[in-house]
């Protein structure tokens, strides 16, 4: 790149301030922008003033080009919309002239200015402010190269729920080794627990057992389950990532998975993760059958042989020997170039909703426990019975909403209640014969064959109630509805109060983040916003995305969503991962800091400032470096050095310098302009 | 050139306390060498001078003249142009000149409250309040004493200086390599170092030169130093709670105070290329306190009871604001 | 321009959080006064104590320093950094006759640009109040305002 | 000792005179120390603010000006009757909300040589402090004789748990305060679902075919719970339940003998107290009968099967919170 | 609710409800005595309203006697015309 310096040792500047249509130019007077810049800042080096309606359109940019090619620019600046959306454009029209890029400011006269405020004259002051800003800044700036970053194309996916699943399988089967980290004995998250799936009625384990079987088998996929990750170190390209295979006491080459020890485990417990507390298991379990990988955990808390150091049933009767008590947790650190977090939700626990009586009124159940009772797997095969698991409801009451679009809980709408009730509807229906209340607000059925769906169990003749349920007590006030759960609600539509006796309530609880979502979130160095979702890069432009390259996020990490989304949302990860791999290294902004060793006392004030300790010091010299490589460019310690001997590019300190003169020189009392020092 | 070939010197103090005077006499015998290679024209606490020879002397014919303390008044001012004109090289010799120093402290009060603070202290017998006349009738006529400026301006805020020599007051051993310098120059043996440049000190900081062991800096909370029962000897003070301003403070002076067991208060001013000292060292200490909570912070916080006096003792007429708002309502 | 006094305010946002939010406080067109000249830094950690001083000292009236909530920070926990070095900073500038009032801190997430709206309007309308702040920006003077004339006759008076 | 100011209300000394005696002799045992808030005015019930505000309030917070004249230091004000508990902390609450009706109130007690500043005095019900402020490992000790074998259905009634603007209750359906201090002194306490539902108030005299109805709800479900005995905290509660029980039956054609007392007088027998000292005899459903299970050791006759015990064989219950000290 | 409750008194908006008179017979009782006078209130809305209940009314009336929990006699208050200046006072700020 040739670099044009020109005889008086000032920069060539060329400012170009868009109309953006009518958007800057509507309340901004943008060709006065443009003529007093060319008057007022020419003795500041600026050569070129242009205003013209699309700057970030092809010919906008041939203007800047045609402009450093022939003036000569060696700095431009362009006055137009935020730099998250065209600076990136801008500084390939000045690469294509053969100007650094880096040496091109945007300065964002439209969101910060245009859009926002009302006094045009005002608006107009403000813009030409900003410029001089900009100009000042821009004749500071230095060239810089993009930092290459090899990737690693090793993949590290964290969750085995579906959109863990399908993002794993897609990554392994494009050829490149992933980790997937699952924190339960099996993979399979939610939907392993399901019976039927909406609106197809697919039985939710045959369409999930085969995704769980290749995965657990596929020769690019290491499978971690029980296990946890622990530590995350490095940058995109390059994480250090430390998994914790928790101890599961039973030898894995030596295991078969035949099952014995927990026939002969004489220890029972209720399950309260997979059985959702509905169900029991021994103290040597897996979740479920079909559970991938085969191998038994012994949960030691209520393990009798950890507890009481007696029994040992399950290595008496182990056919090959396989059950191990000695052994330990194992740390396994690996190199991955990218993250998926597919760690998915939790169930919003009703207990906090007194008025509808979980947890107090036996026959309340929650989705997932309704879920367990309808799978053939469940502690009841597949009967829909009451809490005393024998007798079959005659009527059962479904509320759609619990703890969803509450202020009292949460604002958010779950995406699913909806679908979910519609088919717990459907499934009383086949198995019971029971009369069905649905009680519901919206009726939420947005997707592919969602609304056929819903007007098919409107065929099966389930009754529809619009309205929030008020309460549901045992509190009988007639004769009929002695020995029931009375659901009080206020029909809507209808516009009268109702009290229907049922035999069983089952409350559509609404999906929350998991309870250690901010710990996972600080863990991985990405944000989650205050309720615990994780914050991706663009709400809608850049779902899969987050702010920190290089970790991605799918499913319902990132907020309620129904299956096809978790999966599609899989595979857009993997598509990105593979992206990512594909180019084998990725160009990094070049915004880091340095230490100037000669200013450098080793006082060593800034060694503990990097979270991401890309500050090293060197006992032997007492002076400290900071590796360019691990460092994000953050600015802390260029900001907190006291002898000012660490620099920090794309923002220096004579940039902001600069930049604040520049901003300050434009007073509001146009005719009173201060003059240049 | 002075008659008997020798190049002219010349010395001269505004706002300072004279200590700089002393120091260039501490140099031991090097003064001989001063007298042995220059003509000293103009040295008020040496010499009897008077401005009217300075003035009579032809523009730019004193080759070295080192000018200590800032302009608080309108002599100093005129002095300092007076001298602008008539030295070659003109040095801001020791912190006063170059950033203020304690004289520069006054900038945190207003003209009336100086004034109060010194014809109205406890220890001055003043039963009439008065105060200084500019101008005042007298029988033989009227009689002027220099204006007094409400804010005292560092030197390079009034003339080109050419050279800043910091230090309260610059170590003897560094005066004495500067004048070495100058001979060298003036035999044509060496060259001027490029103008506006810091002389006779280090380009790191204090730390550099310290002897004492240090780690990583997290502060738990500050205490004077007289606070502290046995000091480690060692251990780097400022991991002991007492605020030193030796990270951001120019190094050349040996680290004298922290191997005497005193923290660092500052007095060869900011390293190289640093636009705020006080800056420096409140972004250092607060960046390394051990808290996230808001009230813990200010309660540690409440353990520097003077941070203006703390972070700009030498610096306050050299940093971004110079002075305090009220002085410039004035 | 309207006669009442127009405060000039220097806003330093963290280009993750706060000047995202300032950007969709663009889109959602949420107004708010012109008075104040935003800065982008990478983070509020990168925030030095300098760059206030320099704003007051070119003749800003107040400066408004934004980042992400403690605990939200996309490195983490530079906020914490930038909430210390505001505590010490302000009580530097009071002893130094500045009010309190005109520095001021506020945590803005990417999704508040409503907030942040209504922070810099309240902001402004504190720092209206307070007055001018005007630091004499041109140093050749000798200590008197700005215009060196004007010094002459208070001499003579 | 610790000092309290108590506002007693009308209800006290007339229609809950059981509940006063009761009281007074379980202050001693759980170091209350209450000064009466001399020549106080009645709160106006349910009546006065559903005529007007400004006079309402000012005739509430005549008795807030009284007692903060005389509190010299003790910031808590203490009700026992749920309906004045709930308008001395609406006056407290609502002056401090509304800055235009506390002036008008102050401007009104002005008239009277009072004032009062919202905030200054704390209002908390009687329970809130025994819970709170006594706790219920205090009360524990201070149980001799425990009402085992006594099942009663703990009723909070309406006033108390809601509008609760101090957040002092643990949920506001189905706070669980009252429960825990029965089963502190050693009842069977039957998990009883209408125990904040309203019991009618001045509704027997308005509409007594309502009111009839509530109480018949209030008294069926705490039978078919099997409860010996009702427990309220409030004198209207009472009232209703016990005097207008009979009429209810006439009405009904049912015939339910439901004894009502009140907390302190439960409180007063696990404390080893007489029974004449603390107001029984003063229900108008005796409670000779429920009280003959325990007072003396009448050997059990067949107890009552429970209607709704928690089912041992088929699917497990969900862990409530409060599970683990029912197991021990 | 008690401000629907006003509300509709002041609109004449409750047919044959009893309620506001009985309100109001309650107000004027605390007006005159300071202090709620039960047997007084009942036998007078009674009287006025449900004639025909007193007779079932009478066993509850006399229980509640025998019992000591009702006083025929009203109880005063010292500071009743206090009371009386300030309530007057509140009827002319109260904002009808």
């Amino acid at each position: 790149m040739t670099e044009h310096t020109n005889p008086e040792g000032k920069e060539r500047i060329g400012v170009y301030v868009c109309h953006c249509g009518t958007n800057i130019a509507g309340m901004v007077d943008v060709e006065d922008v443009a003529t007093w810049a060319a008057r007022e800042l020419a003795d500041r080096g600026v050569v070129i003033a242009r205003d013209y309606k699309f700057m970030c359109s092809s010919l906008g940019q041939e203007l800047i080009e045609q402009d450093i090619k022939e003036e000569g620019l060696t700095r431009v600046v362009v006055a137009a919309c935020s730099p998250h959306l065209h600076e990136a454009t801008f500084r390939k029209a000045c690469a294509n002239a053969g100007l650094n890029p880096y040496l091109c400011e945007l300065v964002s006269i439209r969101e910060q200015v245009s859009w926002v405020h009302t006094d045009k004259v005002a608006a107009t002051e403000k813009s030409k402010a900003v410029l001089s800003g900009g100009v000042e800044r821009v004749i500071h700036h230095e060239p810089l190269e993009p930092l290459h970053v090899p990737i690693h194309p090793a993949t590290l996916v964290v969750g085995g729920g579906i959109a863990g699943i399908q993002a794993a399988i897609e990554v392994a089967d494009a050829g490149y080794p992933v980790y997937l980290v699952e924190r339960e004995p099996s993979i399979g998250g939610h939907m392993s627990q399901f019976d039927k799936t909406f609106p197809t009625l697919d039985c939710s384990a045959c369409i999930l057992t085969p995704k769980m079987v290749t995965a657990g088998t596929h020769p690019h996929i290491k499978l971690f389950s029980y296990s946890e990750v622990t530590n995350v170190d490095g940058y995109v390209g390059n994480f250090t990532v430390t998994i914790r295979k928790k101890a599961r006491h039973v030898n894995e080459e030596l295991c078969t998975g035949c099952g014995i020890c927990q026939e002969k485990c004489p220890k029972k417990v209720i399950d309260d993760v997979y059985e959702a507390g509905l169900g029991y298991r021994k103290a040597v379990y897996t979740p479920f059958p079909q559970a991938v990988p085969k191998f038994p955990v012994i949960d030691v808390p209520n393990c009798i042989y950890f507890q009481k150091g007696t029994c040992k049933a399950c290595e008496k009767f182990c056919p090959t020997n396989a059950i191990d008590f000695q052994q330990e947790d194992e740390y396994v650190t690996v190199q991955v170039g990218n993250i998926i977090l597919a760690t998915g939700f939790d169930l919003f626990d009703p207990r906090v909703v007194s008025q509808y009586g979980y947890g107090r009124l036996a026959n309340v159940f929650t989705s997932l426990e309704f879920e367990r009772l309808t799978n053939a797997a469940g502690p009841t095969n597949g009967e829909i019975v009451l809490r005393d698991g024998v007798t079959k409801p005659t009527s059962v009451g479904i509320l759609h909403c619990v703890g969803s679009r509450d202020r009292n809980y949460n604002n958010y709408c779950s995406v699913i209640c909806c679908m979910q009730s519609l088919k717990f509807a459907h499934l009383v229906h086949e198995r019971t014969g029971a009369t069905v209340y649905n009680f519901y607000i919206d009726m939420r059925t947005a997707y592919k064959e969602y609304d056929e769906f819903y007007q098919r169990v409107l065929e099966e003749g389930t009754l529809f109630v619009r309205g929030k349920v008020a309460e549901v007590t045992d509190a009988a006030r007639l004769p009929q509805e002695e020995g029931k759960l009375i659901i009080q609600v206020e029909d809507t539509l209808a516009s009268v109060q109702r009290r229907i006796p049922v035999d069983m309530v089952v409350l559509s609880a609404a999906m929350v983040p998991r309870h250690d979502a901010h710990e996972v979130a600080q863990l991985f160095g990405i944000s989650c916003s205050s309720n615990g979702w994780f914050i991706e890069k663009h709400p809608k432009l850049d779902p899969v995305a987050t702010m920190t390259e290089g970790i991605f996020i799918a499913g319902c990490v990132q907020g309620p969503k129904d299956i096809p989304s978790s999966v599609a949302q899989g595979a857009a990860a993997s598509a990105r991962v593979l992206g990512r791999i594909q180019q084998g290294e990725i160009a990094l902004e070049p915004v880091r800091a340095t230490v100037d060793e000669s200013k450098c006392s080793g006082c060593r004030i800034c060694n503990n400032l990097c979270p991401y300790n890309a500050i090293l010091f060197h006992e032997d010299r007492m002076v400290t470096e900071i590796n360019p490589a691990l460092c994000q460019g953050c600015g802390t310690c260029v900001a907190a050095c006291p002898a000012g001997a660490i620099s920090g590019t794309c923002f220096s300190n004579e940039q902001i310098f600069a930049q604040i003169e520049g901003l300050m020189r434009v007073n509001f009392q146009h005719e009173k302009l201060a003059e240049m020092a | 050139m002075s008659a008997n070939g020798k190049p002219k010197f010349a010395m001269y103090w505004a706002a300072s306390c004279g200590g700089c005077e002393i120091a260039v006499l501490n140099t031991g015998e090097k003064i001989l060498d001063v007298d042995a290679n220059f003509d000293v024209v103009f040295w008020p606490v040496a010499m009897d001078a008077k401005y009217k020879d300075v003035e009579a002397m032809p523009d730019k014919s004193i080759l070295l003249t080192l000018f200590n303390g800032g302009i608080r008044n309108q002599e100093n001012e005129a002095m300092a142009h007076l001298l602008r004109r008539k030295s070659q090289i003109l040095v801001a010799f020791g912190s006063c000149a170059c950033e203020g120093c304690i004289p520069g402290l006054a900038n945190l009060s207003t003209t009336e409250q100086i004034f109060d603070a010194v014809y109205d202290s406890i220890t001055t017998d003043n039963p009439q309040n008065y105060r200084p006349q500019y101008q005042t009738k007298v029988p033989e006529g009227d009689i002027h004493i220099p204006k007094f400026y409400p804010v005292l301006r560092t030197l390079d805020q009034v003339i080109d200086v050419d050279y800043y020599m910091p230090g309260c007051p610059p170590e003897s051993h560094q005066i004495a390599e500067v004048i070495d310098l100058v001979i060298q120059v003036i035999h044509g043996q060496a060259s001027l170092p490029p103008a506006g440049s810091v002389i006779g000190a280090g380009n790191s900081t204090v730390c550099d030169e310290c002897p004492r062991q240090r780690n990583v800096k997290t502060i738990k909370g500050f205490q004077r130093i007289q606070d502290i029962a046995e000091l480690d000897p060692d251990l780097c003070l400022l991991e002991q709670g007492i605020p030193c301003n030796g990270p951001a403070t120019r190094s050349g002076c040996g680290a004298l105070c922290p191997q005497a067991g005193a923290q660092c208060i500052g007095c060869y001013g900011p390293a190289e290329g640093v636009v705020d000292y006080g800056a420096r060292l409140m972004s250092a200490f607060a960046s390394v306190i051990d808290s996230n909570d808001p009230a813990e912070i200010e309660q540690i916080l409440d353990q520097l009871p003077d941070p203006a006096g703390q972070f700009y003792r030498f610096n306050l007429a050299g940093s971004l604001l110079r002075a305090a708002k009220p002085v410039w309502k004035q | 321009m309207s006669e009442q006094f127009e405060p000039i305010l220097v806003g330093f946002t963290c280009n993750w959080c706060s000047y995202r939010a300032a950007d969709l406080a663009g889109t959602a067109r949420v107004k708010y006064p012109p008075n104040i000249r935003l800065i982008r830094l990478m983070c509020s950690g990168r925030l030095d104590p300098a760059f206030v001083m320099k704003a007051l000292a070119e003749g800003a009236d107040g400066v408004l320093i934004t980042g992400c909530h403690p605990g939200e920070c996309h490195y983490l926990e530079q906020n914490y950094k930038a909430l210390r070095r505001f505590l010490l900073l302000r009580r530097t500038l009071e002893q130094m006759g500045i009010e309190p009032g005109r520095i001021k801190l506020v945590w803005a997430s990417a999704a508040e640009g409503v907030k942040l709206a209504h922070e810099i309007n309240t902001m402004v309308e504190e720092v209206r109040a307070m007055g001018p702040l005007n630091w004499p920006k041109r140093w050749e003077s000798n200590g008197f305002h700005a215009t060196v004339k004007e010094q002459e006759q208070e001499v003579t008076a | 000792m610790s000092k309290y100011l108590f506002y007693p209300g009308c209800a006290m000394q007339t229609s809950a005179r059981a509940y006063n005696e009761s009281m007074q002799e379980v202050l001693g045992p759980l170091g209350l120390n209450f000064e009466e808030v001399r020549d106080w005015n009645c709160c106006g019930a349910t009546e006065y603010l559903g005529i007007s505000t400004v006079p309402a309030y000012a005739l509430i917070s005549r008795n807030l000006a009284l007692a903060s004249r005389q509190s010299n230091g003790v910031k808590t004000l203490v009700a026992s009757c749920s309906a004045c508990y709930l308008n001395l902390s609406k006056a407290d609450h609502y002056m401090a909300e509304r800055p235009s009706l506390g002036q008008m109130v102050n401007v009104a007690l002005a008239e009277g040589g009072l004032e009062y500043t919202p905030g200054t005095l704390e209002i908390r019900h009687l329970l809130d402090i025994v819970i709170n402020e006594v706790g219920l490992d205090v009360v524990k000790e201070r149980v001799t004789h425990p009402l085992k074998g006594l099942r009663v259905a703990p009723y909070l009634g309406c006033m108390v748990p809601r509008p609760d603007y101090e957040k002092r209750w643990s949920d506001y359906e189905y706070p669980d305060e009252l429960d825990r201090l029965l089963k502190a002194l050693g009842a069977e306490v039957i998990d009883f679902p209408l125990k904040t539902h309203c019991c009618g108030g001045h509704m027997a005299q308005i509409s007594p075919t309502t009111a009839f109805e509530l109480i018949r709800r209030l008294i069926s479900s705490a039978d078919n719970y099997k409860a010996d005995v009702m427990v309220t905290v409030c004198p209207m509660c009472q009232m209703n339940l016990d005097a207008y029980q009979n009429e209810t039956n006439h009405y009904f054609h049912t015939n339910y003998k439901m004894p009502v007392l009140f907390f302190t007088q439960l409180m007063g027998l696990a404390f080893g107290i007489d029974a004449k000292k603390l107001g029984f005899g003063r229900e108008l459903v005796s409670a000779k009968e429920a009280m003959s299970r325990i007072g003396i050791e009448v050997p059990q006759e067949e107890p009552k099967t429970p209607a709704r015990r928690k089912k041992t064989t088929g699917l497990p219950m969900p862990k409530m919170p409060g599970d683990e000290e029912e197991t021990q | 609710m008690y401000t629907l409750k006003s509300m509709a008194i002041q609109d004449k908006a409750y047919k044959d409800s009893t309620a506001p008179d009985f309100s109001q017979t309650f107000v004027d009782m605390v007006e005159n005595y300071g202090r709620s006078y039960e047997f007084g209130l009942a036998t007078r809305h009674y009287l006025k309203h449900f004639p025909l209940r007193l007779p079932s009314m009478a066993p509850m009336g006399l229980g509640m006697l025998s019992k000591k929990r009702m006083d025929i006699t009203p109880k005063h208050i010292e500071g009743i015309d206090q009371l009386k200046a300030i309530l007057s006072r509140a009827k002319e700020l109260e904002v009808v």
